[in-house]
């Protein structure tokens, strides 16, 4: 943490945790976080002419962990295509070497957000058996605070004690792996899906019941919430639906969504959710087949607009070739038949799984036009943005790098249509999407909330992350963008997005004129739950592994302290 | 009091068993006592005691001798004689801890230097075949608790991985499988009747070298097509029963070795293999695995992709991207044509394991070994810097076979003022630092390593 | 002195007894003992007028290596021989790899031929002496 | 036209990367500045003219430069590499990646090439006159986008991995072929006119074959459909009409199923 003073000075301030939109003024920072003021003395950064956002928060990203380096690994051509090395914007003398374009290296995926400006990134996976994987990884990405969700949904234990209706069992459990693991909260991937994935099975629809466990989606993902609630987390259950990425799934989307109803958050860290859906762009289809394949968007946003116990991140479809991977093993193999690329496939034994294909979305083909159009429907049919956050569940439906592309989309009628313009079967892709009849433009103060403000709330960091406020972390960006006077060419707001002016994090000068110029200090964050020690559970999680279900040792299954370095302990006291 | 260490890794083979324990002297410098290990794993334990252990760096003397020399010596030779090559080539890694691993990346990027590991030798072909077709893989927990149809084909656990077969995949009793061996059906396919053979119910006793187009005949048979009356040595009826086999198991769990990527084709067997897996995944439940050999060996592939994007064949000379073809940056190419201009062999034996016409050519340039014991490769170095065992008296994660990652434990102390593997390349560094004028980067992780002894948190 | 010839493909594979002596240390007596053994099908070495547990040359397209001819601990079929990996295998395996990357460890074209007579080299006298720092002596 | 000769002055110690030495990046040099261009030895970028003597500037554009290197390039790499026109002559051997990822133009190699050469290909012309190594006309690793397109013919013998993941264009081996021919290929062409030891069409989706001598193995995926009389190259055969291979995926084409299609000369 950088002690000392500094002044960012005349910049148009975008803050929405305090309702500033656009003022002129100045951020005062000492030792590492924002003050009233600060004295004379301060280092002084220009950002006349430019705008002043906090850093920016990543909710749901692939960025390290077993599945995101197998998927590294089985992709060469993912570094060097046609003869031509994907090294981006890579850096100079004096930095880690850069490599990847859909799955960057750490050390790129470390330096390409903080060009950004983005400071917190959440890890959206981590199966907890190789947890230990997920945080020498984290170890080993520069620059941005990083916190990684366990998958619970299709966990052994989970779904034994939720079968039998016990949450408190469930929810001790929980607070014993987040512990063992370092995870930040409570993932669900397509529940009881992946387990029945392995033996070859799928729960498509929420009242499948899930193979020898004789529980349906609809119970653990109701049981998980009761659990969640009940622990208090900071963040609510992060739910990656069933039936993902399949025309006519957005009936289940909304049916998984309601089992929110009745639900209210119990926390101390000022998460209002009991839900968050995951890149609902892969939820909102409709359609029989490929062929009436279209958008559902306004249907489900039109739901999620009414409850406000529920948030959502889009999954942005930007266009690119990529690499699919998840959780959702079932999903990866179906969509393995689908393009016959190679197809990587991990079960984890009592946890879950995860699946890779590389894929390639071509504006060409009407179905992936559609994709691309349903994402950006879901933030422009929105009403609470602080309740949508930009994603692309990188990388998923394309690579993080990409978001300042997404907030163009967002920004511009005028980029959006000229995308569609070079769409080959555009009239189709229009007559399937509402796309083309939204005149909507989502200001800098809405991309704000869906980056910095809205984000951080949802996670419970808003009081340290995602705002200007005195008290908050010292992380700010200043992008090339004049408030007052903002271009007519959108391409200069994806330059300005892409590439920060500046980018302070915990108070040290990171980026300067979209180069990265320090490695500064990343954090490890997690969750630890105090609470009475459940003899119940004790003994079950041992019995795992002293009668051999688990092929490791109890004593070398939890991630060791050194593994995760500069840990920021979130604590949460569950009273007996 | 001798104390007894439960829960121990044991750093021989791919199995990474870590249910070992050792009982070690009171004042923990000696191993006394190994239990549940296998054979190897025993004696590779019990060397560790060896009172000859090397403690310091030899150096060659220009009779043909080795001189100690001090480690500073030591480093500062490492250090400039990388720096001076044109193309150094960094080898071995298969007796390394994955913090070792990340540290050398720092080394090798910064002297542009070729990163390569022993699977370059052993499991190369599996990676490209990865590449080409993706590895449609699990946990050994999951062929415990699940498999019931196992095929070891082109491989041999009861010699190379001598408790894979107790611990995940012949005998044990798991959590679907109650009955252990009497629940699984046995394939095995290989030229030799070996010892892993004699255990299967089947033994396919192909012609050598022909595994792929047994794999297509297999495929071929799958999609319901005839096939010729013998495929590498097979007579059809066998084949068609043992794709049944395969076709009517709930989990079919296929495990390759080098009978596959030693032999004609290499990589193609086991693309064969992989494909041959998704085939079966329309049917039932099919999963493949590499038997790999060392047991981090798995490490380096992981840490190396996470840095660079490529597990092996690293060439990282251009300074702005690395760059992977096996076949052209390939430790065993590199040598043959004479690509590369100084050799450091680490945590593995390159004057024994490689044929001996690329040692010979490696031999030409300055020759480095960084590995605990004497071998091969150090009696011909220029150079031989010892270090800590990992996973004896260094810990560290290590990735087992099937990339579970597992935190081994130190059992003994080091020998004092012996290094971690870690410990000596972050020194090298340093020095290329200096000597480079240039400041070290460090990221998170010089200044958070410690390893603090954490024992169960149950 | 029986001049007959065979011509086999060679396979260079792990065993236990290998893997238990090189954890021992490679100039361990009992390493010697494991690799310097070539396993071939009986009814080879008659043909080839071989006794067992007698010496034989081994000659590849790069190289010789003397070695002892025994029946296989595992079954090898005719026309096939094994010899465990290790230093003495790999003064035959020939280096090339299809660019893969990875030798010609298995299934390589070899010519064996009596020769008890011939003197079983040490580990590390194979080695040494193939880059010229072999000076004899110790182990 | 112009033609820019480069005269071999040394032996590199390590291999050279020579991906400067293609006609577009000589098109509006002057000979110094040509000599000026880089080329990777190891870790150190030094410049053509440290092993080349050269004369003569280049065309205004590619396709007005010919370049001739009037001795052996054993130990230089990517020559001719992502060329879009011109010509480049090599009186002598060349080492990987002839013609790599090239677009068009015309490269000829007089002695024998190394591996890798017209990787990715998807143009031009590339002919050599020796043998060719290994992975002809074959994809990147990982890639499942081999050769798109052009012609490789190699008078001399190839290895293995033949037109790996190919999916248009020609290759034509006028001797014999190791192992692996067309694995996983998706179209093109691959003609053989000696003898392959086998695995032939291994995986293939799509695509020809012709091979005009023996193949030891065949894949038992393949099976024969019937006689055919067609023309390779310039010449007429009777072949034997294999579809394949069985074993692995195929689409359909207005409702038929499309194999791959090895035609193998029948014996007299």
């Amino acid at each position: 943490m950088a002690s000392g003073e500094m002044i960012v000075k005349g910049g148009f301030i975008i803050d929405p945790t305090r309702k500033i939109d656009g003022d002129v003024g100045d951020v005062a920072i000492k030792d590492g976080k924002i003050v009233d003021k600060v004295s004379s003395s301060a280092k002084v950064i220009d950002a006349k002419g430019k705008i002043v956002m906090a850093g920016a928060v990543d909710v749901h990203s692939h960025v390290a962990g077993p599945k995101v380096n197998a998927g590294r690994l089985m992709r060469p051509e993912d570094k060097f295509i046609s003869g031509v090395f994907r090294s981006g914007m890579a850096q100079k003398n004096g930095y880690r070497m850069e490599s990847g374009f859909s799955i960057p290296s750490v050390f790129k995926t470390g330096y390409d957000y903080a060009r950004m400006g983005y400071t917190f990134v959440m890890e959206a996976a981590m199966p907890p058996l190789l947890a230990p994987h997920t945080h020498e990884e984290i170890h080993d990405t520069p620059i941005i605070d990083e916190a990684a969700l366990p998958v619970f949904a299709n966990n052994w234990f989970v779904m034994e004690y939720l079968r039998k209706g016990e949450v408190e069992n469930t929810a001790s459990y929980i607070a014993w792996l987040l512990k063992a693991t370092k995870g930040y909260g409570v993932k669900l991937v397509n529940p009881g899906g992946t387990a029945a994935w392995a033996w070859g099975l799928n729960c498509l629809s929420l009242n499948d019941p899930v193979p020898y466990f004789e529980i349906t989606p609809a119970e653990i993902i109701k049981g998980l919430i009761e659990a969640n609630e009940y622990l208090g987390l900071p963040h609510s259950v992060h739910l990656h639906q069933n039936n993902l990425g399949n025309p006519g799934n957005y009936p289940d989307t909304i049916a998984a969504l309601k089992i929110a109803e009745g639900f209210k958050a119990r926390n101390k860290f000022g998460r209002e959710q009991v839900m968050h859906s995951t890149h609902l762009q892969f939820h909102s289809y409709g359609g029989e087949g490929w062929k009436d394949f279209c958008s559902k968007a306004k249907e489900v946003m039109d739901y999620v607009n009414k409850q406000k116990n529920i948030t959502i991140d889009l999954g942005c479809v930007t266009l690119d070739e990529t690499t699919t991977m998840t959780a959702d093993g079932p999903f990866e193999h179906h969509l393995h038949s689908l393009n016959h690329l190679k197809w990587t496939n991990v079960d984890v034994e009592m946890e879950t799984a995860a699946g890779i294909v590389p894929y390639i979305y071509d504006k060409n083909v009407t179905p992936n036009a559609v994709q691309w159009a349903t994402g950006l429907e879901l933030a422009l049919f929105a009403k609470d943005m602080n309740r949508t956050f930009i994603t692309t569940d990188h990388p998923n439906a394309g690579p993080f790098t990409r978001y300042p592309r997404v907030i163009k989309w967002l920004m511009s009628k005028k980029a959006r249509e000229a995308t569609i313009a070079t769409m080959k079967n555009s009239d189709k892709m229009i007559g399937l999407t509402n796309i083309h009849t939204m005149d909507r433009e989502l200001t800098l103060f809405e991309i704000a909330q869906m980056t910095r403000s809205g984000p951080a709330k949802c996670l419970g960091l808003g009081n340290v992350y995602g705002g200007l406020a005195p008290g908050m972390n010292a992380d700010v960006g200043i992008f090339d963008l004049n408030y007052k006077n903002l271009p007519s060419d959108a391409e200069k707001i994806e330059t300005a997005f892409q590439r920060a002016a500046c980018f302070i994090k915990g108070g040290e000068v990171i980026v300067r004129d979209g180069e990265v110029v320090s490695h500064g200090h990343k954090k490890t964050v997690w969750v630890k739950v105090k609470m009475p020690e459940n003899p119940q559970v004790t003994r079950d999680v041992s019995q795992a592994f002293t009668q051999g279900t688990y092929t490791v040792d109890i004593r070398n299954y939890p991630v060791r302290e050194y593994l995760a370095p500069h840990q920021s302990v979130i604590d949460v006291n569950v009273e007996a | 009091m001798p104390k007894l260490i439960k829960g121990v890794g044991c750093p021989y083979c791919g199995s990474s068993c870590d249910d070992i324990e050792v009982l070690v002297s009171d004042d923990e410098t000696k191993i006394l006592e190994v239990h549940n290990a296998c054979i190897i794993g025993t004696n590779l334990f019990h060397h560790a005691n060896d009172p000859t252990r090397p403690r310091l760096p030899r150096r060659r003397q220009p009779d043909g001798s080795m001189k100690e020399i001090p480690y500073d010596e030591a480093i500062d030779y490492m250090a400039k004689t990388m720096l001076a090559a044109k193309k150094p080539l960094v080898y071995g890694f298969g007796s390394t801890n994955c913090e070792g691993m990340s540290a050398v990346a720092r080394i090798a990027e910064k002297s542009g230097a070729v990163l390569d590991n022993c699977a370059t030798i052993c499991h190369g072909p599996s990676f490209l075949a990865i590449f080409d077709n993706g590895y449609p893989s699990c946990t050994l927990g999951e062929a415990k608790n699940r498999a019931d149809v196992v095929v070891f084909w082109g491989c041999n656990p009861m010699h190379a991985h001598p408790r894979h077969t107790s611990r995940y995949s012949i005998f044990p009793r798991g959590y679907f499988t109650q009955k252990g061996q009497m629940q699984r059906t046995v394939l095995c396919v290989d030229p030799r009747e070996t010892d892993t053979a004699k255990l299967a119910d089947h033994h396919l006793m192909l012609d050598q070298g022909h595994d792929y187009e047994l794999f297509d005949a297999f495929r071929t048979v799958l999609r319901g097509f005839e096939i010729p009356d013998v495929v590498a040595g097979i007579p059809k009826e066998t084949i068609k029963k043992s794709v049944e086999i395969m076709k009517n198991a709930k989990f079919c769990m296929i495990f390759f070795g080098m009978g596959c990527t030693h032999t004609d084709g290499r990589n193609h067997n086991i693309d064969a293999a992989i494909s041959l897996t998704r085939d079966l995944n329309t049917h039932t439940k099919a999963s493949i695995m590499a038997m790999r050999g060392h047991y981090n060996i798995a490490g380096p592939g992981q840490v190396w992709a996470w840095q660079f994007g490529f597990p092996y064949c690293i060439d990282l000379s251009k300074g702005t991207h690395a760059h992977m073809n096996p076949g052209e940056t390939s430790s065993v190419d590199l040598a043959m044509r004479d690509e590369v201009d100084c050799f450091v062999n680490v945590g593995a034996d390159a004057g024994a394991h490689f044929p001996i016409q690329p040692v010979q050519h490696l031999k030409k340039h300055p020759f480095i070994t960084v590995d605990p014991n004497f071998n091969m490769a150090s009696e011909i170095s220029d150079l031989h810097i010892p270090v800590r065992i990992a996973g004896v008296d260094e810990p560290g994660v290590v990735y087992r076979m099937d990339n579970v990652p597992i935190q081994f434990r130190a059992v003994i102390k080091g020998l004092p003022g012996v290094p971690s593997d870690e410990e000596l390349f972050n020194k090298v560094y340093e020095r290329m630092c200096e000597l480079t004028k240039t400041e070290p980067i460090w990221l998170a992780a010089k200044e958070d390593r410690r390893y603090p002894e954490s024992e169960a948190v149950i | 002195m029986n001049m007959a010839k065979i011509h086999l493909n060679m396979i260079t594979q792990r065993s236990i007894e290998e893997g238990a002596a090189m954890e021992q240390g490679k100039t361990n007596p009992n390493y010697f003992i494991a690799c310097t053994v070539c396993e071939m099908n009986p009814e080879d070495m008659k043909k080839a007028g071989i006794w067992k547990n007698t010496n034989v040359k081994v000659t590849s397209e790069c190289g010789t290596v003397i070695v002892k001819a025994i029946e296989p601990t595992q079954y090898c079929p005719p026309g096939l021989a094994h010899i465990r990996q290790g230093v003495w295998a790999n003064q035959v395996v020939p280096p090339r790899t299809q660019s893969t990357g990875t030798p010609q460890y298995s299934g390589f074209p070899v010519t064996i031929e009596s020769a008890p007579s011939e003197r079983i080299k040490t580990a590390l006298e194979l080695v040494q002496g193939a880059v010229g720092l072999w000076q004899g002596g110790k182990i | 036209m112009a033609t820019v000769t480069l005269k071999p002055t040394k032996v590199p110690e390590l291999m050279f990367e020579g991906y400067s030495i293609t006609p577009d990046a000589f098109a509006g040099k002057t000979a110094p500045q040509i000599a000026d261009l880089p080329g990777h030895e190891g870790k150190f970028v030094l410049k053509l003219g440290d092993f080349f003597e050269v004369s003569g500037n280049g065309g205004e554009t590619a396709a007005d430069t010919d370049i001739v290197i009037t001795g052996d390039c054993t130990r230089v790499k990517y020559i001719g590499a992502r060329m879009t026109a011109g010509t480049v002559t090599v009186n002598g051997n060349a080492d990987m990646y002839v013609g790599g990822w090239m677009k068009g133009g015309k490269i000829h190699i007089k002695g024998n090439m190394d591996s890798f050469c017209g990787i990715q290909m998807e143009g031009g012309e590339l002919l050599c006159d020796g043998d060719a190594k290994n992975h002809v006309g074959c994809a990147y690793r990982g890639d499942w986008r081999g050769m798109k397109g052009g012609t490789i013919r190699i008078k001399g013998s190839a290895g293995n991995d033949i037109g790996t993941a190919m999916l248009g264009g020609t290759i034509i081996i006028e001797k014999n072929a190791f192992i692996h021919v067309s694995t996983h290929a998706e179209g093109g062409t691959v003609i053989i006119k000696g003898d392959v030891e086998g695995r032939v069409g291994g995986q293939m989706v799509k695509g020809e074959m012709y091979v005009l001598g023996k193949i030891k193995f065949m894949m038992p995926g393949y099976q024969k459909v019937g006689t055919v009389e067609k023309e390779v190259d310039g010449a007429t055969y009777t072949f034997d009409h294999y579809i394949g291979d069985l074993g692995e995926r195929h689409g359909k084409s207005k409702g038929q199923i499309v194999y791959a299609n090895l035609y193998l000369k029948a014996a007299a």
